[in-house]
């Protein structure tokens, strides 16, 4: 450090920012480059989510879901089905839980990659990884269209299964998305991982400690690069999850490198999924013949019901009171509990990885503000 | 200029000598401005065009055939809108910057010979003189992002002094080599100590190496992707002119290319031989076909540029400055030495062997010091 | 084709005068250094105007100034290191206030 | 010819002047950079590319930076010296003493037999060579002393600038 004495620098990157991932302000004090202090502010997009949960019907807050991470509208329905699902007690035929899994896992696909594609722009590689990312996204938001027809705003579970069957076409379709996905992650590895500019920025930078991730009740991949191998699929086997073969990638060092690694392996794992949902799924309803969309209630009681969104743990807590409403809504987001350890991340590290950092996290401010 | 001088007076022998003398001066000035203009115009667009195909874009492709007027429609466009200046900004300094970015860059057009027999101004200083002209642009850089009166400006501006501050040293090292083979610091000079079959600098190891050299320093002094953290868009916006509008900021962005484009003008003088090529010393059409090679070459080096900028990410500012003093200096350093061998070796062919050895003994271990232990291995485990 | 001796060292006479009034009148170290530096560039001027006028093909004049030049550079540096230093003492660069011998 | 000289001349006192009493340290440094300017126009107006050349490189390239550099660090960002009376108390002593100076050495100049009666200046181009090949035989000596007192100069600057390391 210099011994001369500078002026802090007080910066406010955000929240009209190019790479804060939204509307969300970091609030740095700089010493030179580094970081000295940094404080999260958040809620230049609070929306007002779970009190409009709470005066809406069941099924109505459905469609709001789709906004919380506006990238994986699939998972966010998922949870929110599922938890009502665990307190109703509805039972979802087993071609729904083939599909809500297809889902899933493609929504992870198509999240990875794009955060991968984000992180590699904010160490400013000019949208050159987020265009191939996009590109191979939009053939997972065709095949949303075709299914939901909606590409983001899918809105596409219910409780009890899902809202449209897939037909032979649309799971041709999803064949050929994930047939073609190993090429893509071969192409963005060999393109990418190898580049030495790339490993210089990420490693051993913005290290998160096992212990740290854990207290801070980190999930998903972030919590996984850190060596916390903790996956909600594997440990809740929610779903049809325990049928399928696949692994779960854990890192050691938990930096920004091992973050950027575990998106990629969990790619990988993902696709191996979807080879195995596609070529076993089961004939049926897709929806529980029980379930009904209007007068729906739900007994009174409370219920918690998580999945492993692919940001991490996403959970929706809620409290019926035998109504046609739930008396408390509320939502356990991934990125917004991911970000509270953000500033110990950056301390002592240069503006420049504060921003690779938080790309590392991979939140999305719909979801953190709510 | 003189030759001009010398040409008026020939044909049009009326014209009064003032008038001739300004003629003179005015005519290559207004030559080389309106060329590099429209190099600049088009590089823009190839430039775009090219990072568009890189990202599995199309690029611009509205305005004109292949999007060819777009240059033509931004210019309009930037000209066009408000131009804000900040309530605190210095509205002198703030002013002035702009133009001052513009002027070093084309002041260096001055000593680049695009042709046989064309050079605006023989200098015989003159590599030394663009060297030492490119460096007042950092003043320019310091005064946008410090009238400014905005942090993003002043950090963009900081780093950008500070970069091409230690930029500059390797650069000027690796020039002295090419000094030190052609005998001489005018353009032309070294342009014709390239002549002969495989003459270009850039075929003798130590001239390859230096070539290199300067070429990362050029890109970091233009601040070219790898090295651009004056203006980091995902870091700070848009560094020294965040606070720009309107023509100001085309005025930057005209300074930023045609700085890269003169840059790329001494790099190929320098190395590639200029305007050498076969066919450029033939007698009637010998400036044209010259003109031909400088300009082919020229986009060589741009394409290098646009290259790396669409599929390098950025440095960090320690990176960056380490890079120069850590490892393009000593190189450098070395550098010179090994022309020194290969400049007293008994045969050539020793000389090429005993400066290629040097020089790679010198680069491995170099890179073997500056990045022994920053790269790991990964492995992962899976949980299954 | 030239202007006569005579005006180049009147320019230079009165750039050093300007370059010591602003020594002696500024209360900023650092613009008391810039004030230097303009001396050095007036005494430099009139070492190349000498050799220009007066060198018999001797090249005398213009090595001077290249050394005065480098000379001057060190001085800069030193002596901005000194600014530096002593600003961290005394937590101004005002010239008046740097009254004790002591460090 | 005249007309460039008095020109040149004029931004070089413009700046200097400036300099010397503008308030603002780094509009201060802009006309020093101004004024640094005008000596390289000289320098080439006086047929001494070379010096030029090196004037700018060292003098903008360098000095200029690093007086940037001290501003930066010994001020607060925006660079001003503060309020009014940016002058010493004794001002109009310091610009007594430089207008007796400047009207002495007018004198001198326009009294002196030297100057009057010296041709004018002859021209000489191509010396850049020759000043290389001086610097390496006769002027050796120089040269290396000047390394040794640059590098000196150098570990010294970095030795006063981080004296107060140690210390903590």
């Amino acid at each position: 450090m210099s011994t001369i004495e500078t002026q802090m620098l007080e910066v406010s990157l955000g929240p009209q920012h190019p790479s804060t991932h939204g509307v969300f302000r970091m609030d740095v004090v700089l010493d030179g480059e580094y970081v000295v202090k940094l404080k999260p502010v958040m809620g230049y997009l609070h929306r007002n989510h779970e009190q409009i949960g709470e005066k809406m019907t069941w099924l109505g807050s459905m469609p709001y879901t789709d906004r919380l991470d506006y990238f994986c509208s699939m998972t966010n329905n998922w949870a929110y089905a599922l938890s009502v699902e665990k307190m109703a007690g509805i039972k979802v035929p087993e071609r729904a839980e083939y599909i809500r899994v297809i889902m899933a896992e493609l929504t992870r696909l198509l999240n990875h990659a794009c955060a991968v594609g984000f992180l590699l722009s904010d160490c400013g590689a000019w949208f050159t990884p987020v265009l191939y990312a996009l590109r191979e996204r939009e053939r997972i938001l065709d095949f949303f269209e075709t299914v939901s027809g909606a590409r983001m705003m899918c809105n596409y579970m219910r409780f009890g299964g899902v809202r449209v069957d897939l037909d032979e076409q649309s799971l041709a379709m999803a064949r050929a998305i994930v047939a073609r996905w190993p090429a893509f992650l071969d192409e963005f590895e060999k393109l990418m991982t190898e580049n030495e500019v790339l490993l210089a920025r990420t490693q051993r930078v913005g290290i998160l400690p096992r212990e740290l991730a854990i207290n801070a009740s980190v999930s998903g991949p972030v919590a996984r690069a850190s060596g916390v191998a903790y996956d909600i699929r594997k440990v809740d086997k929610y779903g049809v999850y325990d049928r399928f073969d696949f692994r779960v990638p854990v890192g050691e060092t938990g930096d920004t490198f091992d973050r950027f690694m575990i998106r990629i392996l969990e790619m990988r794992e993902s696709v191996k999924i979807l080879h195995q949902a596609l070529r076993d799924i089961p004939s049926g309803p897709c929806i529980a013949p029980e379930s009904k969309l209007r007068g729906f209630k739900v007994p009174a009681g409370d219920g918690y019901g998580r999945i492993e969104s692919p940001k991490g743990e996403l959970g929706f807590y809620l409290v019926s009171e035998g109504g046609a409403k739930p008396y408390r809504y509320h939502v356990r987001p991934p990125s917004f509990v991911n970000l509270t350890i953000l500033e110990d991340m950056c301390l002592g590290h240069k503006v420049a990885d504060a921003i690779i950092i938080l790309g590392s996290i991979d939140i999305v401010l719909g979801e953190v503000d709510r | 200029m003189d030759a001009i001088y010398k040409l008026i007076q020939h044909y049009a022998p009326k014209i009064p000598d003032l008038l001739a003398l300004a003629l003179a001066v005015l005519l290559p000035i207004a030559i080389v401005m309106g060329v590099f203009l429209t190099v600049f115009a088009l590089l823009t667009w190839v430039e775009r065009k090219a990072l568009g195909r890189i990202q599995n874009r199309r690029g611009p492709n509205r305005v004109g055939p292949v999007g060819l007027f777009q240059p033509v429609a931004d210019g309009l466009k930037l000209l066009t809108k408000e131009d804000i200046v900040p309530a605190a900004a210095d509205k002198v300094v703030h002013f002035l910057a702009p133009v001052l970015t513009v002027v070093p860059a084309f002041m260096v057009l001055a000593v680049v010979p695009v042709a046989k027999g064309f050079v605006p101004v023989d200098l015989n200083i003159g590599v030394l003189f663009a060297l030492a002209v490119s460096t007042g642009s950092v003043l320019a850089l310091f005064m946008a992002g410090w009238a400014s009166r905005n942090k993003f400006s002043l950090l963009g501006a900081m780093r950008s002094v500070a970069q091409v501050v230690s930029y500059e040293v390797p650069m000027v090292m690796a020039a002295v080599v090419i000094l030190m083979a052609a005998g001489t610091l005018s353009s032309v000079g070294i342009v014709e100590a390239q002549r002969g079959l495989a003459g270009w600098f850039v075929f003798k190891p130590w001239g390859l190496v230096a070539f290199v050299i300067f070429q990362l320093c050029a890109m970091a002094e233009v601040a070219r992707t790898p090295f651009d953290l004056p203006e980091a868009e995902s870091e700070i916006v848009a560094g020294y002119h965040t606070e720009y509008s309107g023509f100001k900021f085309a005025l930057f962005q005209m300074g930023e290319y045609v700085a890269a484009i003169t840059m790329g003008g001494i790099t190929v003088t320098m190395f590639l031989g200029g305007y050498l090529g076969p066919g450029s010393d033939l007698p009637k059409i010998g400036w044209l076909v010259s003109a031909g090679w400088f300009f082919a070459k020229l986009g060589i080096i741009v394409v290098i540029n646009i290259w790396a900028r669409g599929t390098w990410p950025r440095v960090r500012v320690d990176q960056l400055l380490g890079f120069a003093w850590k490892l393009l200096l000593p190189l450098a350093l070395v550098n010179i030495v090994a022309m020194a061998i290969w400049h007293f070796a008994s045969n050539k062919l020793v000389g090429w062997g005993a400066s290629a050895v040097v020089l790679a003994v010198a680069i491995v271990a170099l890179v073997k010091i500056n990045t022994g232990q920053t790269f790991e291995k990964r492995s992962y485990r899976f949980i299954s | 084709m030239s202007v006569p001796l005579g005006y180049y060292l009147i320019l230079g006479g009165v750039l050093f005068a300007i370059g010591l009034c602003g020594a002696l009148t500024r209360k900023n170290a650092i613009a008391v250094l810039m004030s230097i530096e303009i001396m050095f560039n007036a005494a430099i001027l009139n070492f190349v105007v000498f050799w220009y006028y007066l060198h018999n093909g001797a090249l005398t004049g213009q090595m001077f100034a290249l050394f005065a030049i480098a000379v001057a550079a060190a001085e800069s540096a030193v002596g901005l290191a000194l600014v530096i230093s002593v600003y961290r003492h005394y937590k101004s660069v005002d010239v008046n206030e740097m009254r004790s011998l002591k460090g | 010819m005249t007309i460039v000289f008095l020109t040149l001349s004029a931004i070089t006192v413009l700046g200097a002047l400036l300099a010397v009493t503008l308030r603002n340290l780094v509009h201060c440094l802009l006309a020093l950079v101004l004024f640094f300017m005008g000596i390289a126009g000289h320098f080439f107006l006086l047929k001494a590319d070379f010096l030029g050349a090196v004037q700018i490189l060292i003098y903008i390239g360098a000095v200029a930076v690093l007086i940037l550099f001290a501003i930066m660090l010994t001020r607060n960002i925006s660079g001003t010296e503060g309020g009014r009376g940016s002058l010493g108390g004794a001002w109009w002593l310091g610009v007594g003493i430089a207008t007796t100076l400047a009207g002495a050495m007018c004198v001198f100049v326009r009294r002196s037999d030297l100057v009057s009666k010296l041709p004018y200046g002859a021209t000489e181009e191509g010396v850049v060579k020759e000043i290389g090949k001086l610097l390496v035989t006769d002027w050796v000596v120089p040269l290396e002393i000047m390394a040794v007192l640059l590098t000196a100069a150098l570990i010294g600057a970095v030795v006063i600038a981080l004296e107060e390391e140690k210390k903590r």
